[in-house]
């Protein structure tokens, strides 16, 4: 018959498309912003892997001979602290610091965010009650939750990393609770449901995966607020503990000397808006590849 | 609405009961007695003794908790170990300036926010909304502390300008205004850049809606297509993250003030805490999270305001 | 109508945006003009922190010190130069034994309040700070005195058990002035106090500021300042920048690191003397191998306690001796006592006695120069080889925990208040005190002998005697090496003269103008 | 009669990741006055973007590249947005195919209609509102004067799709454009619907472009036809002679995909291939 | 057909969504989604379930199937009542009864390639390995006209039709007795449609499925459906044979339901049934007989009583006061 002619003509032979990661990286790479921001993540990854081969000192090496010296003198690239330490050893091991503290942070965040949010937007018998505790961590400012948290566990680096983890808990829930009730709604959910799959099968194969999207998003915005609130709490004193390179503590330390050596706050201070920066922005355009209407209203 | 308003006062009440006790509970646990404190490193054993004894800290702390919420049903938050004051009268020589600040930061905020990503979104990629979008990135990534200090020394010290700290003229005069533009602005630049980043993609997803493609079919101008039919629709969103974002600006009221050196709650909370003074602990935190839902509840109300789709019944 | 409301909404929003900025123009205008701080005859003073409370029984931190300072008065006082006792409230003094002082009180004296200052006030103030009830922090200070005795309106006689030594610089501490009875009984002196003092009370604003003014009716000639405000900022960069801009005349307490910064404000005084404050490196005694006199002498010869001097731009200096030069009891000859700071040896007697890689954690309070003191002896002990890992805690938790004995090595110091050699080595050092504020829990029988009887000796001479014994022995013995002996410092506006800091780091206001 | 629209060789591209794409590629056609043109197409046949190109509305990727559109002897390709805000809802109006979210959410019924007049007639808001009560009577809606003061989520899909077409016929435009304003309703309002429009093309005597993909309501509303496969015209024609006699091979499927509700020999889908459909090209 | 015992039966079936509002959000409302639905379908057959949106016929559908907790009333799967029965008893009746979606684009999940997707069912059901899984997919993908290479890919590499084959594919692939194909072509362009529903009646009588085949679209149904159910407002209006239904139309809301269907024959006259106002929302639920607010016959009586379930010839049955 004719008409079948006709609407087969124009068949085009499916050809095999690119993977979804590498479509997202393309559209990503494409926003100017994130391009600089993946950069300057990059180097800060290649800072914190190759730290000791960039470095002619230790970060913690005092020279107290050698204190307060400006950028480039003495061949220290970017000066001296007040105690003689070597202020791009310092920086470059910092990076290391910031990356970790925001890595493990964000994904002990992550795994209470994830199971509570998966089981709340799941079982909505459970629902109200697990979003009453979430809106009970809500309720407290982040900065002073995470006080609380140091006052009762001591002021330690691995204690800032699990406050900060308890304080990403509540968002990361909101926001996977939010897609699980969306992607819950979706008839290939039910599909697997009227195929007779289990519950946590359904939520692990097949809710969590398409959730992906928001927590990546959610996770790169959140290691930006992870390394910005620990450097809050170092300036408290409450987070990294001198000598240790972190930034925060370093800029705490350098205020000090806001006069006589700028740079000691200064160096660390733009290293932190850069990462920050940086990790924003690669949000923003990883939110923007992988869909511009994804509510993240954190 | 009125029928929200008594279910949000009863959760918030049950929430504050959750907050009290986990911070009573967290505050005895945490290492750092209060009589040390109070009693300095000269303090003998017995001196402590005797302070512990006369703050009731030498009972169980399931007593002590069942105590402190008898006092609040009596309307008494008890005393600041450190000082003797009552809680309430603490807070309250306080709370005036905290609220000053907040609120001046958060019109800085919307304002700057609603206004950069509103004329980002209509000039979308061009050098406007390039730079607005810089600076609202670079608004969210610079910690506030070093923002606060950086102002000091250019506005304070090097310009002179504006005051260093501290909040003591009254909020009228000219001398109470400027002593609050630089707090105001270190507390509110992380939220103008979030409620920017927001306004930007609500207005963009706004401008692509159908509905503003009928009024473009109706011959609607471009202005008020923007200001009328997009704006209030893009606000829904925008109201949102004004409100969750308050508990952030909140937080951030501790370190701006102590910056700033505003007696305020914010450092109230953080002396206490360094102190170990519990009640005044318990009596920030819980008048924070109280504040915290009482924002979010005006910020649903303003919600049924902006959009007449919401109705709570 | 939906609609009207939004527009009266978008026209609140748009007024609002003028008001700003029309205010911070009108502001920014006008500001260069406003010339910053008060009349010449004000001052503002600002510390870190509040005053816990203006009682002086009741409060004892060096803040709330500073305040009541001004408003209340001592039976005696000590000279800001020369630290020698000299009557205030009281006229004169005898001891007909060694346990009994009698006190002739000046009359005609008033509290602010109008009530008449005589034995009586002196009998209840001292009362109330032995009276276990009240919980006075600094009821130590008295805790020899057995009885207070009212001889006639103007005469108190004050009993002891035992002789006590520091009589009269226990009774020149600030926590030792006298209250007004009246005042106290009827309300709460910790909020309205009532001295005898060259100031009155006028307002304290919790957690922002106290202001005083001039007592008109002073005892001796009023005050030339007729205001004084004593205002918390809690960040001293922040201070300092009010000090910079004129918004505060006078800073005290200066941190080391900050010094350059405020001695290169032109306007701004800096003011530095010798103080008795002592800072110290601590070894747990009741831990091995701290417990080891040979381990403490290895780390004594490893500190280069002129090395961290160094970095204090000025402030502080090394001296060996625990009792510092400016404290009673001092003796040139224990300067040179110690351990000298020597690698070679100190990494011999490491090796020697198998300490080698010996891993130490030095527990360290996130304040004052504990920090950098740490982070330099880390730095040095590394290098005689031992391993030391600095645990940081703030100050609650690092209170308590010393107080416990958690620790192996840590770093403290000590204000001496009253300047008196046993109010420094019987509460640090002296064994009746392990638990509390012996935070070394040094036990040394010879060396508690020594200091009891430099306690209960009134014979000054032969105090000081004593306590220079006791001060060698402590030395030889290093429960403590000394890190350095503090100076006291403040900075202020040039236009403020009349301003001394004694070495205890106490100022007073009275003789303080302004041109 | 008076020729009203005349589309020439229109070329209408969309710039998408994969470069320029051609919506509509040089397509022509007339509407007289009081005549319906439908124009039908499967997804993806481009009739969307016609109607959209003549309105001037296409979204910021697309762009009329070539051609012209007259309406009546007024050149509107290449009109600046000013110019063409003047003929919006003035002289051209369209009505969409999503009731629920063609309506502003956040503003009255009354408002939104009131809004073409004030606009384009000046009218103050007492007299808007006086015309806007007889509009909503005309497209048959009860109670108009309450109905003002209501938003648009108090009212049902089909009396959202009136309120459209209320507003769009506020100033009695000359040529109202429908893009599948009945597809997302259900049959029996779609038939109200279509009765409406017709009506009121009567007695306004405007030309209708109405672009759906169901043959039944071209059947129904056409006075003209214009088949669209891959952005450009396979067949046009007055109605009978496309479904009495269609020529193109295109238009014969299309017509013979569509099961008749009254036909009951079974042979609807004899002819159909079971196999064999082209991948998504998006 | 009328003695055999059906594949599924629905007795009285009723499914309420609550309303909850208050301080203590307690249940304030009911909106009635199936009222008093009861029915046979028989092996082999395919019943049509039409009726306008809001009409219940999803959500009768999903409650047949388990994914929605039924109110009121029984299920019958091969006169075994599924209601209460343990989940491993239930897990090998959902093998038996399995369902299409209507959206091809939301019933794939998008970061599963298709293989995936479909083996899905293999490892929930059976026992095969991973390889013969592998090999009854492609085997599938044959089956519903695709190629085996479709194997590998995510669901945005295909059309809308493809998807819905896809679709198929995984409702046949365990040898179910019963599908239900929820508006199953409805979002498809007709070309496509058309191929399908050839493609499912083949499949039909390849495989002796029945079919509940629920749509919006009566020129569809007429051609596909042996049996056809009309629903208006969660109840059951007018059940009979598909030409009962279109020949013989007699509720008055199939009439109008019918004469409202555009036919693609131009210059037809139009005799439109015009039925006043709009669907009542289903939380405010009319009294007596539910079509009474837009029916033309209505008369007092329709508004107090709920019309009797009758059976006007053999087969067909209406509910109305006054046909």
């Amino acid at each position: 018959m004719p008409a079948d002619v006709a609407f087969n003509e124009k068949n085009i032979t499916p050809k095999k498309k690119e993977r979804y990661i590498v479509q997202t990286l393309k559209r990503v790479l494409k926003n100017k912003l994130a391009f600089i921001g993946i950069i300057i993540i990059s180097i800060q990854i290649i800072l914190a892997i190759f730290a000791p081969i960039l470095t002619s000192y230790g970060p913690y090496e005092q020279n107290l001979a050698v204190t307060e010296l400006g950028i480039g003198e003495e061949g220290h690239i970017l000066g001296t602290d007040n105690y003689g330490r070597d202020m791009w050893s310092r920086l470059v091991y910092g990076a290391r610091i910031s990356l970790i503290v925001g890595l493990s942070s964000v994904a002990l965040g992550l795994i209470g965010g994830l199971t509570l949010g998966l089981l709340a937007g799941f079982y909505r018998k459970i629902d109200g009650f697990v979003m009453r505790i979430v809106d009970l961590l809500f309720a407290f400012p982040g900065i002073l939750l995470a006080m609380l948290i140091i006052a009762m566990l001591g002021t330690s680096l691995v204690n800032v990393v699990i406050a900060i983890s308890i304080w990403s808990i509540p968002g990361c829930a909101r926001i996977v609770r939010g897609s699980v009730l969306s992607i819950k709604k979706q008839e290939y959910i039910l599909a697997m449901k009227s195929l007779g799959a289990s519950d946590v099968r359904i939520m692990l194969k097949h809710i969590l995966p398409n959730c992906t999207a928001p927590i990546i998003v959610f996770a790169t915005m959140r290691m930006a607020t992870a390394i910005l609130s620990t450097s809050a709490l170092s300036f408290l004193g409450l987070g990294a503990q001198p000598p240790t390179p972190e930034w925060g503590a370093m800029i705490a330390a350098g205020q000090d000397f806001m006069w006589n050596a700028p740079h000691m706050s200064i160096i660390p201070g733009i290293a932190i808006m850069l990462t920050v920066f940086a990790f924003n922005v690669v949000g923003d355009g990883l939110r923007d590849a992988l869909d511009p209407n994804m509510e993240l209203d954190l | 609405m009125i029928g929200l308003i008594v279910r949000r006062f009863l959760q918030l009440v049950l929430l504050l009961l959750g907050i009290s006790f986990l911070v009573f509970m967290s505050m005895h646990i945490a290492p750092g007695d209060p009589a040390t404190i109070i009693g300095g490193p000269t303090a003998s054993a017995s001196d402590l003794e005797a302070i512990r004894n006369d703050l009731g800290l030498d009972r169980p702390v399931i007593v002590q908790y069942a105590d402190y919420l008898g006092g609040i049903l009596q309307g008494d938050f008890g005393y600041s170990f450190q000082t003797g004051q009552p809680v309430t009268d603490a807070i309250l020589t306080r709370f005036p300036n905290t609220i000053k600040l907040a609120t001046a930061s958060m019109i800085v905020a919307i304002i700057i926010g609603i206004v950069t990503g509103i004329v980002s979104a209509i000039k979308q990629n061009s050098w406007i909304d390039l730079s607005s979008t810089t600076f609202a990135l670079a608004g969210v990534s610079i910690p506030n502390f070093w923002l606060g200090t950086m102002l000091i020394l250019v506005f304070a010290v090097n310009l002179q300008w504006l005051p260093v700290g501290g909040l003591s003229a009254p909020i009228y005069t000219i001398e109470g205004m400027k002593e609050l533009i630089l707090p105001a602005i270190t507390l509110g630049t992380a939220s103008a850049a979030l409620i920017a980043r927001m306004s930007r993609s609500a207005m963009l997803e706004v401008i692509r809606s159908d509905y503003i493609r009928t009024a473009k079919a109706k011959g609607v101008k471009p202005r008020s297509l923007i200001w009328i039919h997009a704006l209030r629709n893009a606000m829904i969103p925008v109201v949102t993250v004004i409100g969750i974002n308050f508990g952030g600006l909140l937080g951030g009221t501790i370190i701006t003030e102590q910056v700033f050196a505003i007696n305020g709650i914010g450092r109230l909370m953080i002396d206490a805490i360094a102190s170990r003074d519990f009640p005044i602990v318990q009596g920030t935190v819980l008048l924070v999270a109280a504040i915290f839902v009482l924002v979010n509840l005006i910020v649903d109300l303003i919600y049924a305001f902006i959009d007449p789709r919401i109705t709570y019944n | 109508m939906k609609n009207k409301n939004l527009f009266q909404f978008i026209t609140f929003l748009l007024i609002t945006v003028f008001v700003v900025v029309g205010c911070s123009d009108k502001s920014s205008s006008k500001s260069g003009g406003t010339s910053n701080g008060g009349a010449p005859s004000e001052l503002t003073y600002a510390s870190t922190s509040d005053a816990a409370g203006l009682s002086p029984i009741d409060t004892n931190d060096s803040v709330s010190s500073n305040v009541t300072g001004q408003i209340y008065e001592t039976l005696f006082t000590q000279d800001p130069k020369t630290l020698e006792t000299e009557p205030l409230l009281a006229e004169s003094y005898e001891t007909p034994d060694d346990n009994t002082w009698v006190i002739k009180l000046r009359e005609g004296i008033t509290f602010h309040d109008g009530t008449p200052f005589n034995a009586e006030a002196v009998k209840y103030t001292f009362e109330q700070i032995k009276d276990p009830e009240r919980a006075a922090p600094r009821a130590s200070l008295l805790a020899p005195i057995e009885s207070i005795e009212v001889k006639d309106e103007y005469t108190v006689v004050l009993k002891t058990k035992e002789p006590y030594g520091p009589m009269l610089a226990a009774l020149s501490h600030t926590n030792a002035a006298i209250v007004s009875p009246a005042a106290d009984k009827e309300g709460d002196i910790g909020k309205n106090p009532v001295g005898t003092g060259p100031f009155v009370f006028e307002k304290w604003v919790e957690g922002d500021h106290v202001t005083l003014k001039r007592n008109e009716d002073y005892w001796r000639e009023p005050a030339e300042l007729e205001k004084v405000t004593f205002k918390v900022v809690p960040e001293t960069s922040t201070a300092i920048s009010m000090l910079e801009t004129g918004e505060v005349q006078f800073i005290d307490a200066l941190p080391s690191d900050q010094l350059p910064r405020i001695e290169s404000i032109k306007s701004v005084k800096v003011q530095k003397s010798e103080g008795t404050r002592v800072s110290y490196l601590g070894f747990n005694m009741e831990k091995a191998p701290f417990n080891e006199l040979e381990f403490r002498q290895a780390v004594a010869y490893g500190v280069d306690q002129e090395a961290y001097v160094a970095q204090l731009n000025g402030l502080g200096t090394y001296n060996e001796s625990i009792i510092g030069p400016k404290v009673f009891g001092y003796n040139e000859e224990a300067k040179n006592e110690g351990y000298p700071f020597d690698k070679e040896k100190a990494k011999e007697m490491i090796k020697e006695n198998g300490y080698s890689g010996e891993k130490i954690t030095l527990l360290t309070a996130n304040r004052d120069n504990y920090m950098k003191m740490a982070e330099i002896v880390q730095s040095q002990l590394t290098e005689i080889g031992l391993t030391v890992e600095i645990e940081t805690m703030e100050w609650a938790t690092f209170l308590d925990t010393a107080r416990k004995g958690n620790y192996e090595m840590t770093f403290l110091g000590w204000s001496n208040s009253t300047a008196d050699g046993s109010e420094l080595l019987y509460p640090n050092l002296h064994s009746d005190n392990i638990g509390s504020s012996n935070y070394s829990r040094y036990k040394n029988e010879a060396f508690d002998k020594l200091v009891q009887e430099s306690r209960s000796t009134v014979d000054q001479e032969v105090r000081k005697e004593k306590l220079h014994e006791a001060n060698i022995m402590a030395i030889k013995d290093a429960p403590w090496i000394v890190m350095e002996h503090g100076t006291v410092t403040a900075a202020y506006d040039k236009s403020v003269s009349g301003l001394v800091v004694d070495p205890t780091g106490k100022w007073s206001l009275y003789n303080v103008s302004r041109k | 009669m008076e020729r009203l629209l005349q589309v020439e060789n229109l070329v209408t591209q969309y710039k998408t990741a994969e470069g320029m794409f051609s919506a509509v590629q040089g397509i022509s056609f007339t509407v007289e006055k009081g005549e319906t043109l439908c124009i039908v197409g499967e997804s993806g046949s481009g009739k969307s973007a016609t109607a959209l190109s003549i309105m001037g509305l296409l979204p910021a990727n697309g762009k009329i590249t070539e051609g012209s559109i007259r309406l009546k002897k007024d050149e509107l390709v290449g009109k600046t947005e000013e110019q063409l805000q003047r003929i919006r809802g003035n002289e051209i109006s369209m009505i969409f195919q999503e009731p629920m979210t063609a309506l502003n959410p956040v503003f009255t019924i009354g408002f939104q209609i009131r809004e073409p007049l004030t606009i384009h007639r000046k009218m103050s808001k007492k007299e808007a509102t006086l015309v806007s009560i007889e509009l909503l009577e005309k497209v048959g809606i009860p109670n108009p004067k309450e109905k003002l003061k209501q938003f648009p989520h108090e009212l049902s899909g089909g009396m959202r799709q009136r309120v459209m077409i209320a507003i769009a016929l506020a100033c009695e435009p000359s040529l109202l454009i429908a893009d599948e304003p009945t597809t997302a309703l259900d049959v029996t309002i779609q038939s109200q619907i279509l009765d409406l429009i017709d009506d009121l093309k009567e007695q306004m005597g405007m030309g209708v472009v109405f672009v759906t993909h169901d043959m039944g309501v071209v059947a129904e509303i056409a006075d003209q036809v214009m088949v669209m496969y891959a952005g450009e015209v396979v067949e046009m024609g007055d109605v009978y002679s496309i479904f009495n006699n269609p020529k193109d091979p295109y238009t014969k499927g299309l017509l013979a995909a569509v099961p008749n509700v009254d036909d009951d020999s079974k042979n609807w889908l004899q002819g159909v291939n079971i196999h064999g459909e082209s991948t998504a090209s998006s | 057909m009328g003695n055999q015992q059906p594949l599924l039966e629905v007795k009285d079936l009723k499914k309420y969504f609550p309303i909850k509002s208050g301080i203590l959000q307690r249940t304030k409302a009911n909106v009635k989604a199936i009222e008093n639905v009861s029915l046979r379908v028989y092996e082999g057959e395919t019943l049509g379930i039409v009726g306008e949106s809001g009409c219940g016929k999803s959500t009768f559908g999903r409650t047949v199937l388990g994914l929605e907790k039924l109110t009121n009333g029984s299920i019958l799967f091969r006169g075994e009542n599924i209601e209460g029965l343990s989940d491993r008893k239930l897990k090998g009746y959902k093998k038996d009864m399995q369902m299409i979606f209507q959206d091809p684009f939301a019933s794939l999940n998008p970061r599963q390639r298709i293989g995936n997707a479909l083996e899905e069912a293999f490892i929930i059901h059976t026992d095969l390995s991973k390889k013969d899984r592998e090999k009854r997919v492609r085997e599938l993908l044959v089956e519903v006209g695709l190629e085996e290479e479709h194997y590998d890919r995510y669901p945005h590499e295909f059309s809308g039709g493809q998807r819905q084959r896809i679709g198929i594919a995984r409702a046949i692939a365990l040898n179910p007795s019963l599908i239900i194909c929820d508006e199953a072509v409805s979002a498809l362009d007709v070309s496509v449609q058309a191929r399908i529903i050839r493609l499912l009646i083949e499949l039909q009588k390849k495989y002796k499925l029945t079919y509940m085949f629920i749509s919006h679209d009566l020129g569809v149904v007429r051609h596909m459906c042996n049996r056809v159910l009309v629903m208006y407002l969660g109840t059951m209006v007018e059940l009979g044979s598909s030409d009962q239904i279109y020949k013989n139309p007699i509720h008055p809301y199939t009439r109008a339901l019918l004469s409202a269907i555009p036919r693609p024959v131009p210059g037809r006259k139009k005799n439109h049934i015009k039925l006043e106002g709009d669907l009542p929302s289903a939380s405010n639920y009319p009294s007596g007989c539910p079509f009474h607010t837009r029916c033309p016959l209505a008369q007092e009586h329709c508004k107090l009583k709920v019309p009797e379930w009758r059976e006007v010839e053999e087969g067909h049955f209406v509910a109305c006061h006054e046909v």
